[in-house]
């Protein structure tokens, strides 16, 4: 290998290992993540692959890093394909340029053009050839081989995350991809350079590997969640998944349900009944649900959606990340519906957002939303242990009831205290028909305007503290933005902060009730606002417009997926813009 | 419904790896049909490679899709043979009168499809030519016996004769598609190992 | 269940019966239910608050608030739902999920279908009167064919919706037939579909004075079912497809597992679950 | 009668029929419009009641005038009541003051206080005893003589009315009926006086006296809606109940669904298939339907969705009139989805925009959602004879399309020529999956955003003309308004005029796309904005925000239903602002 | 139907079969499936562009576009809604509706009852599977009561939902189970459906061979069923009740007359609708 140049520190090496299905190409991407993290490195693993279920075109997209890293890179440093099989389908996904390497097998024809057209090089490894002849060994180990040897990965911590895999269960395959693993590893030595990794101490803080779907699920039972009912949507349904098994051992339960109308309304029935509830979906089913979160609105009962948000409309593109479900996240209810939106802004935030949406549901007795999205539910990554929050579900519980108990109470807070079955004296009917603080059906103009501003309050003088964003840096341009676009933007802003420009940081995480305040406060001084979002119509650059007064000039910085918005764009109009 | 064991697989990880494709069986070879005369009987034996052609031409595609370049290169090849076949029988049998396919393509005992027309379930995206030729070989093997059996009952005896020839001449095919397979590398044991999961979507 | 430990006096039916009148047309055969609901609840000695009435939209579907227990007022065609959640959530209570045709073979249809199959120890009332009571006189799917609204000028010309049969082909464990008429009895068959574990359906005859009132005459037509409970399936499929609508008894007892999975016996902290993404 | 006093004609008189269910209020406050409209008066009627569905207390609010007019009146000349029994339930609707009269049956108790506080005047008839002496005659008759007396309504107008109403079925009832007509109206001779219909010209163009539901079925059918599904729900059921018969007089059909995701489906399939489709609904039935709305804009499948806004959020207030479907209706769909949003901006108007939404959704091949409200829905109104208008649903059609039809071709005007089934060559399928320009599942970034730049594209571009809005009046202040809140704002301004006070009306019925610089244009010169809406939130106010640039300083006056947003209070928002 | 003029020879499967390449598992089931109804289409001698394939979502529900027929793929579960409208609005045109087990029972449940009950004119095939195909393997209704899985560790513990019974129950006109490892039986028994008026249903099992490999052995489960064709719902209805659910055959057919509401036969012009409004 000649040149090595270590790559900078925070931006890490960028890596994609490629193949059609049954290459294995995302196990061996999951095994140089887990040894690059077990070895100390930060790091992230996005997985993409063609419409086929099975067989079909697939790779492994890693970033690595001794710094954190809460996005794939605007490049790739290194991509490694077991064959080039339509894999143009997701070159897009792929961009390479003059400095990027590909590693193909010369057996398995070229890459193609829209890969190579940028001038970058291709080295040939003969991989299947290598893995015939270790005999019980797979190509995708050679490649991990590879991979580790090329980025400075050393071999042992690849190795050691091999014996974990195959040694218990599957002795007779250890010993082959090991020497397939090595194979490959020494392969490497002869080929062109890309950046290596920075060096690391080995650390001392825990880490953890895990992707965004999984981190929602455990802050849902963080925050008391006991209850959850779902219906399978791409790519919600790991998260269902996870929690299936893990509600059993805590102590709570999972239903399936038919269908996204039952999810929402059996959760709704159980926080009725005190306890705690949530429902996962995407998109689609998130359209369902609206007429009874309508309903949770009205009879005041906490319930979380997690929505794992995915390219829309309608079905759109299942698998590929978007943040286009802002607008009906925020005004998919019918009637004035006044309800928690919250996103969280990195995959380990996942769980502290999830666990604090539980918390305000139930401190506010209404429905909270939580926007994740593909991007964050599907990708692993290596984070520090999230600090412990205390966050915690509880509502306001009338303890004894008497016979005046009164279900909507006009209290000063808003928030009435609820009476849970079971209590004597408590009884009362949750109604989603307009009604008095009895919960008796009024349709008088003074309840109906109470009970609203009752809901409106409640949402508008809770304490939400500094938890409802995240605001970093200073000077007069500041980026607004949420959820899976704070990454990138934070790439962004560190490479203008190389440059020398300040850029603040203002990533909100509590989307709905508006803080206009805090926010005009986060922005004071503030002469352009840049808002950046993945989404075509600009979703929530509306809803800043509608609903804070933002200062001086704001430019919208916005497309579609299945693309993220790169770093480089937000650096680019960052730097041109602080230039005027 | 049937909730047998033996008939549950459990764990997700087993489905994973153990979707073996199976010996390609059929239990019957598809019965013989009444044919009244030899240009009947032709008929159908055209059309029976006719659908045969379809078929694996079905099958390449499906390969095809799911990047198995080799496979996908041995039913075109397959679909091919079986084309010439069919343009033989039209020359020497059916040149007078150009028969039509009926609507549907012709109806095989018991609903069954053409003997020699392969099992779109018997495919695996990750099999190799091995398996393939598997495959060819039971068809070539099924539409051996159907013409034997006609050979043996039919009751007009230019259809005996000609069933006699069209079954020695798939008895021909068998043994090139046997002899294909001697030459062709059995299978690794762990062929269709695929450590990743399948792909979700919609 | 956890009844209240005082040894209080037997509970009556007034007891369960809220201040809460009626909006309800005088002589609607939901006022005959609600007695009867009540009076079930007595028998079986509940206490209001151990008690979930849970219920959608519609005439029917008023009735939660009208009875001393905790009650669910949702949204149209849901009920079944809400109940599903309430019970799976909170075994401990005895939830009761009430409403019309319209909301629960119309709308709910796809929650009716999966509350038999489920099989969640609920008890599933509706108080049929073939029609949609609330939104003043549509065919609901037990709409006869023949019979002209607006909307189905002519009638609908379509087959009526056989609850009894879809509840027994779904897998419902209870399935009943009663008449408001016969408050009493209605009463019992009340107590048996709560006291039988798993899923029980109650269809209940109740006439809508104001939009059908020729149901008043429904006091005629029903008729005590000329076959005993069943506990076979096949039996129950083959006397209720040919049922005439007007059979009153409890025509399939099955005793199929309720389902309920485990709430609260977990045996794990949630730290426990952290482990998993140590690396 | 003393003091006989001419109402304003804009303002007409305004008169309450009260009473217990079966004293037939509704049917009197009928003749009595059915009269004043054929004698040549303009009015309207509102029905309200308690939530008894049989027996309940009800009233019937009408407001006759010489002039159209659009909407109640801020207060009543005359509450006119069979019996006071509940009453109270709907005090707030029936606002009255020291010049108000009320009229009642001094054998059934006296008014509760709640009306009498404004030192309202109360005159005593015997109705009930007055109907017994005149054998076979109801108490209502007795009643509408009375009011037509004390308002000026010629006896004659209102005995033809009668006649019609019993001469032909029950000529029993008509001659004691008649009678009893006349006692009323004798007998109001020495009641005291309320003000006086100015007089009328008997009018040659003319009039018809429908509802809103009625008008907006009947211009759906001019648009060329042949194919409706839909499932009951107030306020909307009539629409459905007037389309049933007439689509079958006119050669189309339609469905009862079993459900609202039944609904929308089934238009969209017909729809697909070529027929110009339409579905009716309110919030909750809305709020359902945002699934497929999300499919039909993908799939693009034009689809008209009538929703006819009642109290919300939740069940609400289901036979009272609110405008806060907005939010739902502009941004209720999931990823990026643009659609078109039109408002009636009056009962007649209700056939314009329905037949408009038909044209406008097959032109651009895109769901079109219609937001009327219970007001404009159930409100009987006499009205001139709408104008005959070009817009007929045309939806470009692939005449002959050949192989290489592409159904989602990317035209300039951004919409593509449509395939109907049964044409030879032309089949293609329709997808909710992002697709390519064949239709084609695709998740390229390439087809995703040029698809969703078509989608967006040819709403924009499309030329909406001067129907987008009702732009009326010269001034610094403008008020921006749409829907049932048109009517208020216009006597409003009226009223305003009166002063000197010049106001600019805006009252949009194009709500999405916005259309910001016809707004912009509209409002050259304004230095003050008032936003005038009925519901709790803003929802208008912040969509405006968000879409459009408002000039100067914006104000927004609202409050939710049951009570309509009264002329009064807009007149004196905007005089006081018109002072500072 | 407007079949083409021409005296064109007669259509072949083939032409029904389109360009795209489906993305299913090699090995699927839905592969045959696809073939049995283009060869249903061309023994019955219809036109592609006289047929139109209506979906939810799913792996099998991606078959519109594989066909060369007018395609609708719509959201899941409601494809029998679309089907509904779109044949009701063009009676002329020949609808199939086609889905998975999921789309159809599962979120699709409601429209299925009704669709039965309604008798529209359609063909509706289910292909399933017993697992959700297209999200990975998560139980559906018909899934056995101990097939694990990641979201029922342990099994569902629930009673299978037998859709012949409920079909039978809501009044369909057709009922049919068929494998997809018999193509050409399917296809029969598929132009049959097509052919017979009213609503028709055809339960396929199709096998998920990724996900439920163990499917591969119903070739050797599936056998034809043991009682002939029946018009007798009672009889069905016990005969289906203790299905073991690999009978193969059409098991119940009706002769209910279908729903066609009047389309395109209006008399009057709409602005003779004015008069009713008039003073
Ligand atoms: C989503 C939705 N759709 C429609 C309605 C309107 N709606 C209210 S009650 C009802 C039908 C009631 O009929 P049924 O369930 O038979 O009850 P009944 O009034 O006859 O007791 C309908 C259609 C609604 N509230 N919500
Ligand atoms: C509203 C909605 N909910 C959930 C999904 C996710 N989803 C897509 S396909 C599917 C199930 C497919 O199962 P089935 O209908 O049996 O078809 P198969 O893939 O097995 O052929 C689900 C749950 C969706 N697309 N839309
Ligand atoms: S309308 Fe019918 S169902 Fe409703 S309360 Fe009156 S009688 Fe009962
Ligand atoms: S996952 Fe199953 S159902 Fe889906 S295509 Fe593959 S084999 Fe067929
Ligand atoms: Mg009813
Ligand atoms: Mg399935």
């Amino acid at each position: 290998m000649h040149d090595k140049v270590k790559a900078q520190g925070g931006r890490g090496v960028s890596i994609a290992l490629a193949g059609s299905g049954g290459a294995g190409v995302m196990t061996a991407g999951n095994m140089l993540l887990k040894a690059a993290a077990q070895a100390g490195w930060y790091g992230l693993m996005v997985r993409t692959s063609g419409p086929q279920i099975r067989g079909g075109e697939a790779a492994a997209l890693l970033r690595i890093s001794a710094e954190p890293v809460e996005c794939l890179d605007d490049r790739f440093d290194l991509v490694i394909a077991i064959d080039w099989q339509n894999i143009h389908r997701f070159a897009d996904e792929l961009p390479l340029d003059a400095g990027s390497l590909m590693v193909g097998d010369p057996d398995q024809g070229n890459p193609p053009e829209v890969l190579t057209q940028r001038g970058t090089r291709l080295a040939q490894v003969p991989i299947k050839k290598m893995a015939k002849a270790i005999p019980g060994s797979w190509p995708n180990m050679i490649m991990l081989g590879i991979a580790a040897a090329l980025v400075g990965l050393p071999l042992d911590a690849v190795k050691s995350v091999v014996e974990a895999a195959y040694g218990k269960k599957k002795k007779e395959l250890l010993t082959p991809n090991l020497a397939a693993v090595e194979a490959g590893f020494a392969s490497a030595q002869t080929l062109p350079a890309v950046p290596q990794l920075a060096a690391v101490e080995p650390t001392q803080t825990p880490r953890w590997l895990l992707t965004g779907n999984q981190a929602a699920g455990y802050g849902a039972l963080r925050g008391g969640v006991r209850f959850v009912a779902g219906y399978p949507i791409t790519p919600a349904t790991e998260v269902l998944e996870w929690l299936s098994p893990a509600l059993t051992k805590v102590g709570g339960t999972l239903l399936q349900a038919e269908d996204e109308l039952a999810s929402i309304n059996m959760i709704i029935g159980a926080s009725f009944g005190g306890v705690p509830s949530l429902t996962v979906t995407a998109g689609p089913g998130l359209a369902l649900m609206a007429e009874a979160l309508g309903l949770a609105v009205a009879a005041e009962v906490p319930v979380v959606v997690l929505d794992v948000m995915r390219g829309g409309p309608s079905t759109g593109i299942p698998a590929k990340s978007e943040q286009s479900d802002v607008s009906i996240a925020l005004f998919g209810l019918h009637g004035d519906a006044p309800h928690l939106v919250i996103a969280p802004n990195s995959i380990a935030d996942c769980l502290g957002a999830t666990q604090w949406a539980v918390h305000l549901a139930e401190a506010m007795q209404s429905p909270a939303i939580v926007l994740s999205d593909q991007f964050f539910g599907q990708t692993q990554a290596v984070v520090d242990r999230p600090a412990d929050m205390h966050f915690i579900g509880e509502r306001a519980k009338a303890s004894a009831p008497t016979e005046a108990y009164k279900r909507y109470a006009l209290t000063e807070s808003g928030v009435s205290p609820m009476s849970i079955p079971g209590t004597p004296g408590g009884a009362y009917t949750a109604d989603g028909l307009t009604h008095n603080e009895r919960g008796v059906p009024s349709s008088q103009a003074a309840d109906h305007l109470a009970q609203l501003d009752k809901r409106e309050r409640k949402l508008l003088r809770h304490d939400y503290g500094d938890y409802w964003a995240e605001i970093d840096g200073q000077g007069e341009i500041a980026v607004i933005t949420f959820g899976s676009c704070t990454g990138p933007v934070r790439d962004a802003l560190a490479r203008a902060a190389a440059d020398g420009i300040k850029v603040r940081l203002v990533s909100m995480r509590l989307l709905a009730p508006a803080q206009p305040e805090r926010l005009s406060e986060a922005l004071r001084g503030v002469k352009k606002v840049l808002v950046v979002e993945q989404n075509h119509s600009g979703q929530f650059h509306r809803y800043l417009r509608a609903d804070f007064d933002l200062p001086g000039e704001v430019r919208s910085l916005r497309h579609p997926g299945p693309l993220p918005i790169h770093a480089e764009e937000i650096y680019r109009k960052i730097t041109e813009w602080s230039l005027m | 419904m049937s909730t047998k064991k033996a008939v549950k697989q459990t764990g997700r990880k087993k489905a994973a790896t153990s979707a073996k494709v199976r010996a390609p069986v059929r239990k019957k070879p598809g019965s013989p049909i009444s044919v009244t005369d030899e240009i009947d009987f032709m008929t159908r034996a055209w059309m029976m490679e006719l659908e045969a052609v379809e078929r694996y031409s079905t099958l390449a595609d499906a390969m095809e899709e799911h990047n198995n370049p080799e496979v996908t290169e041995l039913f075109r090849k397959l679909s091919r043979i079986e084309q010439l076949h069919a343009d033989q029988i039209l020359e020497e049998h059916l040149s007078k009168r150009p028969p039509v396919l009926p609507p549907g393509g012709i109806r095989w005992d018991a609903g069954e499809e053409g003997p020699e027309t392969a099992d779109p379930g018997e495919l695996h995206y990750r099999m190799q030519p091995y398996h393939a030729l598997q495959i060819a070989l039971a068809c070539e093997q099924r539409a051996c016996q159907f013409f034997t059996k006609i050979a043996r009952s039919a009751k007009n005896t230019a259809v005996r004769k000609a069933a006699r020839e069209m079954a020695a001449e798939e008895a021909e095919h068998v043994q090139l598609v046997e002899d294909w397979l001697k030459r062709t590398p059995k299978p690794d044991p762990d062929w269709d190992h695929d450590p990743d999961p399948p792909v979700q979507s919609d | 269940m956890s009844t209240a430990s005082v040894a209080a006096a037997p509970i009556t039916a007034a007891a369960f019966k809220s201040a809460y009148k009626p909006i309800w047309c005088p002589g609607c055969g939901d006022y005959s239910v609600l007695s009867s609901i009540t009076k079930a609840f007595a028998m079986l000695d509940l206490r209001p608050e151990n008690v979930a009435v849970v219920s959608g939209i519609g005439c029917s579907s008023r009735i939660p608030a009208y009875t001393t227990c905790y009650g669910f007022h949702g949204v149209h065609g849901r009920a079944l739902a809400a109940g599903t959640g309430l019970k799976v959530a909170r075994p401990d209570l005895t939830v009761l999920v009430a409403g019309g045709d319209g909301d629960g073979y119309s709308i709910g249809g796809n929650h009716f279908l999966h509350a038999c199959r489920r099989n969640v120890d609920l008890t599933y009332i509706v108080m049929d009167n073939h029609v949609y009571g609330m939104t003043k006189g549509q065919p609901s799917p037990t709409t006869e064919p023949d019979w002209e609204s607006k909307l189905s000028p002519g009638g609908t010309g379509l087959r009526t919706f056989h609850p009894l049969v879809v509840a027994l082909a779904s897998g419902a464990n209870f399935i009943a037939r009663t008449f408001a008429g016969d408050p009493n009895g209605t009463a019992q068959i009340i107590a048996d579909a709560i006291r039988t574990p798993g899923f029980s359906f109650v269809e209940i005859l109740s006439p809508c004075v104001t939009l059908r009132p020729e149901q008043r005459g429904w006091k005629e037509q029903a008729h005590p079912a000329s076959v005993a409970t069943t506990s076979d399936p096949a039996k129950a499929a083959r006397y209720l497809m040919t049922d005439d609508g007007f059979n009153i008894g409890v025509l399939y007892k099955g005793n199929r597992k309720p389902y309920q999975p485990p709430m609260g016996k977990g045996t794990k902290r949630v730290a426990d679950l952290e482990a998993e993404f140590s690396i």
